[in-house]
This record gives C-alpha cells, structure tokens and sequence, in this order.
C-alpha cells in the first residue's frame, strides 16, 4: 500500500492464520474520510483505519481531508468519487447532512461502509458500523447505579459533563444516562457541556464542583476532556464521590488501573470501529463475508456494544486504549 | 486626462479598487496554475476544469451571499458577527415540521422573515440602543444560536422538500441554481450600492457620519436598515445552505461570520467603513473557496492546509498592495 | 409679541445653549435681514460656531427663541433647518472623503427617480453650480479626497447652493483660501445677496468684514456684546475691544535688531514628483522666513518633507550641519517641529485631554525611566495655555470640546515646550481670533530671541510680510523670488504668486 | 487652576471610564443578586461566596490576561484574532515530550518565546508588511492552530510537570496562584499603559496615526511591539491553561479571542482604537466568568445558557450608558 507506516498504539487486527479470509485477494482501493478535529477520538479513527489498511496487502488506502464542517467534507467527497475506489468508508460530519452523499456514491456502483454517525436512509451506505451512544449513556447510568445503590444512598446528587450540545450524539448519550438512572429513581441534579477539549472540561467541571457542594457521581462523556475534570476536581480535593468517564482513552485505563483518583470506570465508545470498518470494506470490496458467520455477505449493521472498564477489567482493554 | 472627459455613468468609480481586483486575479490564476503543477491528469481536462470551477463558485454561494450584506454593513462603518447564527436560526426555523407543512414557499417565507427581523433587532440595538455593533451583534450571535438548539432540540432537522432538495443540484442553462441566485445578489447588490440613493447613503454614513447626519441623512434609520439587510441576506443563505446539505442544524455556517468579514476586507473593503466593493468581495470569497477546493484535490492534510492557508492568505494581501507601491517604496515608507 | 419688520427673516432672542461644564450660549440675539450680509464677530471658543449650529438643526437651543420668517421654529434636525431654506458651510469640512465632488454636493438630496441616483444628472447640475461658483474645471466625478483643502471648500460652498436656501451660513470660509480665492467668494456672495438671499458670515479677518459685510453683531463669552452694528464704519478698535475686552490692535512685533543665529536648516535643489521642484533655502537661528504662495503651490508639501514625513525624490537637508535622513522621528530628534496644515486629521487626539495633546512631543522627555509625570507635563502645559490665551483654560479638558481656534492654539502651543531649534509652521493662524493672533505672534518672536528659527507658510500676504524676516514666494512648485521682508510690498508678492497663475486643475479638465 | 493642584499622580484619568465601570459593577452585583435568589442554600454561606468568588477569579484569569494585551492591542488601533491559537501552540509547544524534559523552567521558557515570536510576527506583518491587522492576525490563527495540530498530532499532551500541574491548585495567602498571576499582569499592565511613555504611544497611536507620526513617535516599531506584546499575554496564559488542564491541545483556547476583544470592548476599550482601561477590560471579563459561574450553579441547559447570555450582554452594555445619559436624551438624539 503508499501509506506511511503507521503509529505504534494503532487498535489493529493483524491477519490471523485459522482465519481464510486472511489470504490477500483481489486488490481494492478504499476512499476514507473523517472529520478534521484536533481531537483525539477523531485522530485515533484516522489513524486506526489507516493502520488496519496497512496490514493488508491488497488494499490501497486512500484517505480525504473532510475540512472543517459537513459542507467541506462533501465538496472532497466529490474529489474522492472522481477517483474511483472500490469502497469508501466514510464517518461524516453529520449523517443526516451528508446522507445524499451516500446516496450518489451507492448509485454511482460505489459501496459505503457508513462509519459512526448513521445515515438515516438506509439506500445510503451497503453497511453500517457505529459505536452505541445511547447504550454508552445507560452503560455509565448502570454503573453509577449500582454503585450507589450498593452504598445505600437514598437520593443521591449526580452530576453531568457532556460533550459538545449541539451534536446529536451528545444528546443521545445524555438521554440514554437519564433512562438507566430512572430505572434506580435517580437524576441528574446538574449538567454542563463542555466542548470536548481539557480546558473547557477543567472549566465546566470547575463550576459544576461549585454548584454542587457535595456530590455522589459525576459522569463525564469524554475521556479527553475528563483530563481537564479530573484537574479540576484534584484542584478543589474533593473526592467524596465517584467519577465514571467516557469513549475508553489509554490514560484514563490507567488511572482507573491505578485507582488513585475519582475514576472508577470507563465506559467505551472505541475509535477501534475504524480498523473494523476498513476490514468490513476490504471483505465488500472482495465480495466476501464474514468467515465465523453464516452468511455470505457482510451484514448490513454491525454496533458495538459499550463495555464498561473497571479497575478489574483495565489490563485487558489497555491495549484498546487510545 | 482623458478619463475624466470621458465619463460613461460606468466609469466613475475611482480605479484603486480595480486595481486591487487584479491583484486577487492575479491570485486566482496563481492558484490555478499551482493545480495545474501538482495534477496536471485534472486539470488537462477541460471539461473536469469547468466542472470544476461550477463547484468552486457553488461552495462560494451561500457565503458570497452573506458576504454581500456583510459588505454593506462595513461600508456603513459597522460590523456583523451574527451571521453564521443567523443562518443557523433562520434554517432551523424554516425546517421545523410546522413550517415545512407549508411547502418551499413557506420554508422560503420563514427563513427571509427570520433573517430580516433578527437583522432588525440588531439594528434597532445599534442605532437606537447605541450599542457598538461588535458586542449588539455577539450577543445576538450567542443569543440566535441558542434559540437555534431550543428550536431544533439540538437534532439535524431533514428537509423533506423536494424543491429546495433539488435546487442545489438543479441547473439552468449548465449553471448550477444556486450559483445563479449569488450573481442575482450580488448583481442587486452593485446596483444598489453603486446606483441608488440608499448606496450612497451607506458610503456617506461609513465614511463620515457627522457629515452625513449634517448632510440631513437619517443616519439612526438608514444604519437599521443595513442590518436588516445583512439578516436577509442571512435568510437566503440559510435557504441555500439547508438546500446544499437538505438538512439544517442549530451548529450549521459556523465561523461565516469571520470567512465573510475576511473575503470583503480580502477585497478592499475598509474595516472602518467608507469604502468597499461588492465585486471586491465576492472575489475574495471565491478566492477561499479555490483555496480550499486546492487543498482537497492536492490532499494536504488539514493541519498542512491551514499553515499553507495563513500563508497564502498573507501572500494575496500583498500582492494586491504590490500592484500599486514599488517594493522600494513598501520598504522605505517611515 | 412684536411685529417683525418685513425684510427680517431671522430673529434669535435669548438663546442659550449648555455643553457639559460649559455655558457656550448665554442669551444671544441676533437680526439678519434678507439679502445682507450679516458678520459674526468674536473670539475663539465666544460662540460662533454654537450658535449656527443651534440654527442649522444640529444642535437644540436650551432656552431662548428662534425667529424664521416670522415664526417661532426649533428645528429638530439638520434636515428641517435645511427645508426651511437655511443651508450651513460649516468650519470643519465635513465632506466624505471617498465620494465623488457631485456626490458630496448632492449627498441627502440627490438627484433620483425610483430610489435610483442620476449620477449624469447629478454631475451636470455640480458643474452648473461649480460654474456659477468660477469653478467649471473641476471634475464632478473627482473623489473629494484627491482635492486640495481649497477645492474641498469649493465642495462645501456648491453644496449650500445646491439647495434652495433664503439664509447661508458661512463658518470661516475663508480660512483656507487664499487671496484669489476670496475675492472669487466675495463675488459669490454679492451674486446671492442680490437674489435677496442673506448670509451669515463668520470670519477672523476684519478686513474682510469691512468688505464684504453689512451690519456686525459681536459674540464675547457666549453673550451678545454689540448688535448690528454697521460693518465699514465701526471702528477697528470699538470691534475688538466688544470682541476682547481689551484694546488690541493688528500689530506685529518689531523685528529685533539683533544679528541672525548660526545656521540651522539648509535645504538644497530638493524636489518631488508634481510637487516642489528645485527648492532652495535656510533659515539661520533666530530668524523667521516666511513663505507666501497661493494656495496649492505645494508649500504644505515642501514642509513635510523637510520634516521627514514624505521623502523627497532629489535634494538634500541638513539640519545644523548633519543631514536629515527622512523620516520625522530623526527630524524631531535633531530639533524641528512642525505644527502641520489640517489640524484635526493631522495633530490632535481628539479624546485626549489638552495637556496631552500638548506634550505629544514631549512626554517621553518629561519621563523619568520610561515613566511619565503627568504632574510636570500639566503644569508646562498650562504655562503655554496661559502665553497663549488658551480658552477655557483648563488643560484637562478634552480638546474635542475646544473651539476650532483654540485648538489650533494646542497644536502650536505643542512646539513651544521643549528644546525645539527650528520651528516649521503650516498656516499657524488659521482660524485664530486676533487677540490670540497678536499673542500669538509675540510668542513666535520671543522664541526666536531665544534663538529659534522658524519656517512659516501663511496664505495671508500681510501675516507673511509682517511676521518674518525674509520671504519666499513660491508659484507652482518653485520658488520665485526670495527677498528680505522690507523689500516686498503686499502688492509686489500678489503680482509674483499671479503672474500667469495657471490652474493646474483647470489643465487637467481641459 | 486649584483643579492642578489637588491631581495625585493616580488622579490623571478622565472620570467617564470610572462611570462606566460602575455600570458593570452594578451588573456584577445584580448578578450576585439573582444567585442568592436562585440558591439561597449556596449565596447563604460565607465560605462559600468567598471560595466561589475565587473560583471565578481562577476562571478569569487566563483569559484576563489574554484580554490586557488586547487591550493594548485594540488602545493602539488594531485587533488581534490570533490570541485563541497563539495560546494553543504555545501550550503545545511547551508539552511537547521534548520541552517537557526541561522541567517546568523550559516549559515557561519555551511558552513565552512561542507567543513572543509569533505576537511578533504578526507585528512585523502588520506594521512593516502594512497588512490589516484583522487579515494578518487571521492568517496566524489559520496558521498557528494548524501547526499546534501538526506538532501535537491532534493528541491531548499531558503536563508531567508536577510545578507547571500544582500552579493552579495553589494558593498563596488564601489566594489561588493564577489570580496572582493575573493581578500581577493587570498590575503591570496599568502602569504600562497609564505611567509609561510606553503606555502614551499607544493611546496617540490608537488615537490618531498621523498626528503620532508627526509628532515623532515610532509607529511601526511601537505598533509591532504592541502585538508581541500580546503574543507575550498569550504564553503567559497557556502556561496557566496547561497547568489549570494539566494537559495542552491544538484545540484549546478555541474563541478566546472573541472573549477577549468582547471583554475590553464591554469594558469601554474603543474598537476603532484611541481610549480603554485595563481595569475596565478587567471587570469585563469578570462579568464574564461570572455569568458563565451562574448559568453552572443555576444549572441552565446551553440553549437557555445561550440565550440568557446574550440579553445579558446587551443589558450591561445598555446599563453603562444609562449611568451618564438620560432616558430622555437616549430617545431624543437623532
Ligand atoms: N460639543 C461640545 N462639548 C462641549 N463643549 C463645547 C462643544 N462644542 C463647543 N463647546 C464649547 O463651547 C464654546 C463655544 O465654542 P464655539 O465652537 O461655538 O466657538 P467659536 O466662537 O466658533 O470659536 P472659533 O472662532 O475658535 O471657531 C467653547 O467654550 C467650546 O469649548
Ligand atoms: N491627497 C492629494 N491627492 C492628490 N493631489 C493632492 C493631494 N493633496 C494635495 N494635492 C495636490 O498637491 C498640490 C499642492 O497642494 P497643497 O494644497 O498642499 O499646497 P499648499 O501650497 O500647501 O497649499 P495650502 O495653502 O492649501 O496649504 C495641489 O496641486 C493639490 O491639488
Ligand atoms: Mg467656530
Ligand atoms: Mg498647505
């Protein structure tokens, strides 16, 4: 393949012998496009899909810039169907924004493997791979739960950091929290958005402390911006309830493993999908399926599921971490 | 000498903006041959090359657009940093379930009246509240973009018209619609600038305000109006945008505030006001759109394309003084 | 309620008019007849210009009443004033710069069918009026800014003519014309008086007054000291002791019989592109020299460049035997100061208090370490607001609520703190009230019996002739005579700047 | 005269700015008034006024110190749209595995001369390259955030240094360390602008370019050191941004310079350049965070968030003036 070799913590899945779809087949050029973002979720996509594209030897990988907003990503999309390739795997800005997208590629004889954020017409994309962000929401809901359940805390006071509010799958994910919290008769006594990035987080996580004097849990969407809410809460050495975080980062592995702070769990929204989505392209591509399935094909939807990463579970899913 | 006699009612725009214009050409066709090194199998092709440039001057609508009435508002001497919420609001607003009931006429509808009335509630803060229009328009700017989430829930509202679905990729006479809707614009926009009293009027005001009230302008009224003007041109493009997209979202056109003060200041509008040129503008509007057009067929990657962005922005600035200074005299002016 | 006489159209009883901290009017009157010329008389920061403004709609009257055409009005804004027939130059030029000559004429009422300007109609009925105004050559389609401050008055006036006024408000407009020039606006005058149109005329040159007006009313501290008084016969000294308070008379100080300084500034062939050509002069220590020209002869120009604000394409300059490399702030650092043409564009900070405005040269010398006195400054400052009659005087105060004279007082009272060695001063007396004047002049001496030299430009011959030790005349980019002050006569120096005066803009139309 | 004599050497400054400070000042009170409404439970409590009073201060402070070298910045007559980005690579720069092994020293070090050079840059661009301050501070924004990305590989990079990590958490004499940073700034940046030639070239420039140049004031060197000197705001701040985040990233900082410009501007620094305080610039940003403070303990959802804001800026700014005009005068004026 022309791609640089690439980063050392990529999430891939080398060829395995047992497995025969591992024997290179035909060769296929896939597109790739992911948002820009200076975000380290988005740049673990980038770079996973990239790698997982690496360790095929006939796959030629060819990734587009998406450019700032879902209008940028469509004008490279444009560029990216002039050239052709067998398969694009494509995480769009926003699904519903650039569904006629899918649309156009799918007639023009081109397989979408819809990456993440859905399309909502399903003549859009030959296969859909997405994380669950409501399932992530009522995974940290359970979690907290449970936890606090078990310390027998009547009506406990949590709190909320989610990410940015204007996406949508920051509103599913506080949705699907609320729905498992109601389920034990709790709510959410606070909630700020914070944008995805440590310093908003530190910011909102620093207000939030403050509103809220005493506190059972905190959920915070996103592990990277929890870098900043953690400071926050080691600033104001406040550690009388738990902290659940969100997405999975190597870094917040590690302290859930070290259990030196208010982190206790994790819930994952894993940029492993990326890796997963070039296999699942490459196998469409060719014409294969899914070897420990049945089926002939590659299924049309595939979701993962959210794991929730305890001080038990770290070792395992560290090297998952990004 | 002789231009002076020979004084068409064309000709009597003074020629310095002109001038600039060639330098933002001269950009252009830089830009252009640069393509033509790096992918010279594209740009061989004259037919991917009109294509091309269909697509260019497409991104550039919805923007260029906005970019007029942003035009006007510096011209008289103010500043609207409210636009990419506006249009965020006003295509929110006319994507509502209730208001595509009413069909493309009603979406239309609602997104021109939203525009014009945010518009006005920013004129009103300026001209008769005596707010500086920077801080009246952020407030609006955060104020519009809430209202936006209020409305939409925060969800990417689906357009389900098929008329403004299809006016992005419908074409009349091989130009793409919304293509034809900027040049009506901005064809308006020029007339009105340069041939009606409510033009002058605006260069008056944001040239010398004092001189314009003496001269018995309602300046209060006149800089409302200027406003409002921006908040239509927000309407329309939020019809284009949701068109382009056949969706809507309360975080749609963000940032269009600084694109568009860029491409007018690009293409010699005065920031202080007075002066300024909607041809000016909306060449500087096209001359990022090509920018970025470059980068995705050159393939940078966004971190790459934005250092590359600030410089090229920095070089078509010069460019343009450079065509009327020697360089001696850049480096020697005290 | 008395019965107006039939040909007054104007009657202001008791007008008064507040600024904050301020009493600008304090029961004013005035009586202007159709078709007269009525003068306005007073001292920088008396009134005068408050006082049409209230008329003109810009500013309303706090008490008092306004008489037009024998009915109570209050105009609520310039453009009622302007409806009911009263059209306002005003003393700052407030014209847009950007705009075309035709467009600044017409700018509120232009020209238009549907909301659509005529631009072609526009321009011919400008040149209608530019002609009427002995000025045809001038492009309508011009941008103001490319004009000379001359032309731009030229705007200004064209543009109270476009209207269909009864009344004409003239606030120093003389003031940057030169000597042609206002004979050309006395002609214009005298045409509009005998259409019956009356004018109120604002101006610090007596002479002027005697010539062109008909009755005076006198201004002194917001209050009226004289009405009508009869404008070729009062005396000189009943006028100004109604506008001072004082007796003063026109005079200028003697030249001191002391030998001249070493040399300072030596200026040799230097030119610039369609400016100056081939200029040549100095100015010794102690000495003024003075340089009389019409207006556009490209003294401003001249100036400049000595100073290091523009570079000249030949020539040379030194300054006390070390050459000046252009730019102002070696100039200023081998002892010139200059105090420029156009006060307000030029060198004020409008929102700055006057102090400020005053030690803008100095302050960094005043500091300590980098660290400014603000203490010392302000007393310096007053000081030099006391040798030049500065009013009111506080130099506190923001300089934006100054009269025009009084500001331009602040900008020459700039250069009289400091070690300045040579003094360069564009028009020092524009808009400067006599009695300032006469101060005004006494200081320069004093300066330059301290040893200072001082380069003048003035528009008005007499000034020139009277102040300096030897003049320049300088016609079209050259210098061409150069003599001592006692061998030129008033009359010799306006032959030299005429003689086959050609107009350069009048060559460009054709 | 007696006037002269009673003039302390604190005295100097005209009394409108005071006047519209006491305008914010009374919407920080009525502020603190809704909060001790809304949670009477929370305001009841000494202790915690006092911690959340600082907890508002540590907010402020990055972006306050941000916000006095735009003061200057604006005072001078331009902008300065870079200040967001300058912080994100300086932060970036300074956490760079590399930088990191100089321990905390290298890290300050190596901020500082980041956001100096850069703030020079944009200096040089501006006063000797004569571009618009607007354009050429864009263009380093575009740049300057596309090479922190290219540096930091779009990561979030933690902060090991455990002094760079503690800075934010510390307190001296009671008071968190960051709002001593930031007194110290605005301390220095009084004096600079009100006691120093430095600070009296700034206001002439601002005030009217000419009449400095003529009056012998070097307008380009001093216009180029009023950007580095905002550049050297910007490092300053990312220090106390990595240490409050512990970490630094190329998307941190995002708008600061829409707060900044809007904090001095609501604090009476004029856009066009000329007159400001940096105490005014202050209070503007306080009123800032504290709005921010009191939407996180009203706990409002964004969209609301976003709309209260927005009435709230305009009713500050409205307030400000009603201090020295009365209603009457407001409608009247044409
Ligand atoms: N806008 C203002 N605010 C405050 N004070 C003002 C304002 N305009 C004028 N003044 C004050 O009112 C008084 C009269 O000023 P005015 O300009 O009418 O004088 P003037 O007679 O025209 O003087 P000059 O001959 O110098 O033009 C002065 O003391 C001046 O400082
Ligand atoms: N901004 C400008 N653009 C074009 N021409 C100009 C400009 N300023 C001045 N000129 C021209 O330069 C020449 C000299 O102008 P200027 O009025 O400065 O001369 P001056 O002798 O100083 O007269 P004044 O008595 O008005 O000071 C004139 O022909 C004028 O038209
Ligand atoms: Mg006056
Ligand atoms: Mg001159």
């Amino acid at each position: 393949t022309s791609n640089e070799t690439p980063s050392g913590n990529a999430q891939t899945k080398g060829p395995d012998a047992g497995n025969p779809n591992a024997a290179p087949g035909k060769k296929i050029t896939i597109g790739f496009s992911a948002p820009a973002a200076d975000h380290g979720w988005i740049a673990a996509i980038t770079n996973n899909a990239k790698a997982q594209a690496a360790t095929y030897s006939d796959v030629t990988f060819k990734q587009v810039e998406a450019g700032k907003d879902a209008a940028a990503q469509r004008a490279v999309l444009e560029t990216l169907i002039a050239e052709k390739p067998d398969v694009i795997v494509l995480l769009p800005h926003d699904g519903k924004e650039l569904n006629a997208f899918g649309l156009k590629a799918m007639n023009a004889g081109i397989p979408v493997v819809n990456l993440d954020r859905a399309f909502p017409d399903a003549l859009a994309y030959r296969c859909q791979i997405k994380g669950d962000n409501y399932g992530m929401g009522v995974a940290a809901g359970h979690y907290i739960g449970k936890a606090l359940k078990a310390k027998n805390i009547a009506s406990p006071i949590i709190g909320e950091i989610a990410g940015m509010d204007e996406l949508e799958l920051t509103q599913e994910r506080s949705q699907g929290f609320k729905a498992a919290l109601a389920t034990y008769g709790f709510t959410v006594a606070n909630r700020r958005a914070a944008r995805f990035t440590a310093d908003t987080g530190q910011k909102e996580a620093q207000n939030l402390l403050q509103a809220l004097p005493k506190m059972d849990a905190l959920w915070n969407h996103d592990d990277d911006q929890g870098i900043g809410v953690l400071a926050a809460i080691n600033a104001a050495s406040r550690n009388e309830f738990l902290m659940v975080g969100g997405a999975g980062s190597k870094k917040a592995i590690e302290d859930i493993a070290g259990d030196k702070s208010v982190l206790k769990a994790t819930v994952t929204y894993s940029p492993s999908m990326a890796s997963s989505a070039i296999s699942l392209a490459r196998l469409i591509g060719q014409n294969k399926g899914m070897a420990d399935l049945v089926e002939l094909q590659v299924p049309k939807e595939v979701i993962l599921a959210s794991e929730t990463i305890t001080k038990e579970n770290a070792q395992t899913y560290l090297k998952l971490g990004f | 000498m002789t231009a002076l006699t020979t004084t068409g009612w064309w000709r009597d725009e003074s020629r310095e903006p002109l001038r600039r214009n060639l330098g933002l050409i001269g950009v252009l066709v830089a830009l252009f041959g640069i393509g033509a090194i790096i992918r010279p199998d594209l740009y061989g092709d004259p037919q991917w090359v009109v294509d091309n440039t269909l697509v260019i001057l497409q991104q550039a609508a919805a923007i260029g657009v906005v970019t007029v009435g942003m035009t006007f508002v510096i011209i008289g001497g103010g500043i609207d940093l409210s636009v990419g919420a506006l249009i965020a609001l006003a295509g929110v607003w006319s994507t509502t379930v209730a208001t595509q009931s009413f069909g493309a006429g009603g979406m239309i509808f609602t997104a021109i009246i939203v525009g014009v009335l945010a518009g006005l509630v920013n004129g009103v803060l300026i001209a008769y509240g005596r707010l500086v229009p920077f801080i009246a328009t952020l407030a609006m700017l955060v104020a519009a973009r809430g209202l936006a989430a209020q409305i939409s829930g925060k969800q990417t509202q689906v357009s389900n018209d098929q008329f403004i679905n299809g006016l992005a990729s419908s074409k009349v006479l091989g130009i793409p619609s919304l293509v034809l809707v900027l040049l009506a614009v901005a064809g308006l926009g020029w007339v009105l600038l340069n041939r009606t009293t409510f033009g002058r009027r605006t260069v008056a005001i944001g040239g010398n305000q004092e001189a314009a009230r003496l001269a018995g302008i309602n300046v209060r009224r006149h800089t409302m109006l200027l406003y409002a003007l921006s908040g239509l041109c927000c309407g329309i493009a939020a019809i284009m945008l949701t068109s382009l997209a056949t969706s809507s979202q309360a975080a749609a056109a963000e940032l269009y505030e600084l694109d568009a003060i860029a491409a007018a200041i690009i293409g010699g509008t005065l920031l202080s006001g007075g002066r300024g040129t909607v041809t000016g503008s909306l060449i500087g509007v096209v001359v990022f759109a090509t920018i970025t057009n470059l980068f995705a067929i050159a393939n940078l990657p966004t971190e790459v394309q934005n250092m590359v962005k600030g410089g090229i922005i920095v070089f078509a600035v010069l460019v343009q003084q450079l065509k009327f200074k020697s360089v001696k005299q850049l480096l020697t002016r005290t | 309620m008395t019965t107006t006489e039939p040909d007054v159209i104007l009657r202001l009883s008791n007008v008064v008019k507040d600024f904050p901290g301020v009493r600008a009017l304090d029961g004013v009157e005035l009586e202007v007849r159709a078709g007269e010329v009525h003068c306005l008389l007073g001292q920088n920061g008396a009134g005068k210009s408050t006082l049409i403004k209230v008329l003109a709609g810009v500013h309303k009257a706090d008490a008092g009443t306004v008489e037009w055409l024998g009915e109570p009005v209050s105009f609520a804004n310039p453009q009622a004033a302007m409806k009911a027939g009263i059209a306002t130059i005003y003393q700052e030029l407030d014209l847009v710069d950007d705009m075309s000559v035709a467009e600044n004429v017409f700018l509120g009422h232009e020209p238009r069918k549907f909301g659509f300007v005529l631009p072609g109609q526009a321009a011919r009925n400008t040149t209608t009026i530019l002609r009427r105004l002995g000025h045809a050559e001038v492009p309508p389609r011009r941008l103001v800014r490319a004009l000379p401050n001359a032309g731009k008055q030229l705007v200004s006036m064209a543009r109270a003519l476009s209207h269909e006024a009864k009344l004409i408000i003239m606030d120093e407009p003389s003031a940057v014309l030169a000597h042609d020039e206002v004979a050309n606006l006395f002609r214009i005058i005298r045409d509009l008086t005998a259409q019956g149109i009356a004018v109120v005329y604002i101006s610090h040159r007596l002479e002027e007054i005697r010539e062109i007006g008909d009755r005076v009313t006198v201004l002194r501290d917001g209050q009226t000291s004289a009405v009508n008084l009869p404008a070729r016969t009062t005396p000189t000294r009943d006028l100004v002791s109604r506008m001072t308070g004082r007796n003063i008379e026109y005079v200028f100080p003697p030249r001191p019989e002391t030998e001249r300084g070493e040399l300072l500034l030596e200026v040799e062939n230097l030119s610039r592109d369609n400016e100056f050509h081939d200029v040549s002069l100095k100015v010794h220590g102690g000495e003024i020299v003075g340089i009389a020209g019409l207006v556009g002869s490209g003294r401003s120009e001249l100036l400049e460049t000595i100073f290091g604000a523009r570079r000249a394409d030949s020539g040379s300059i030194t300054m006390s035997g070390k050459p000046l490399r252009g730019s102002v702030a070696t100039a200023v650092r081998a002892g010139l100061g200059m105090a420029p043409e156009e006060r307000k564009s030029q060198a004020l900070l409008l929102g700055e208090p006057v102090y400020r405005n005053m030690t803008l040269t100095t302050f960094s010398r005043i500091a300590r370490f980098g660290f400014t006195d603000a203490d010392r400054e302000q007393r310096e400052s007053m000081a030099v607001a006391d040798q030049l009659e500065l009013r009111p005087r506080d130099v506190r105060r923001s300089v934006s609520t100054l009269s025009g004279g009084n500001q331009q007082k602040v900008v020459v009272g700039r250069w009289l703190l400091g070690g300045t060695k040579l003094l360069i001063l564009d028009e020092p007396t524009r808009g400067v009230d006599i009695g300032a004047r006469a101060e005004l002049y006494q200081v320069i001496r004093q300066l330059t019996a301290q040893g200072v030299g001082v380069l003048l430009v003035s528009s008005e011959v007499p000034e020139v002739l009277g102040l300096a030790d030897r003049v320049l005349v300088m016609r079209e980019g050259r210098v061409v005579r150069q003599a001592d002050a006692g061998q030129l006569t008033e009359d010799d120096v306006l032959d030299l700047v005429m003689a086959g005066s050609l107009d350069t803009s009048g060559e460009e139309a054709a």
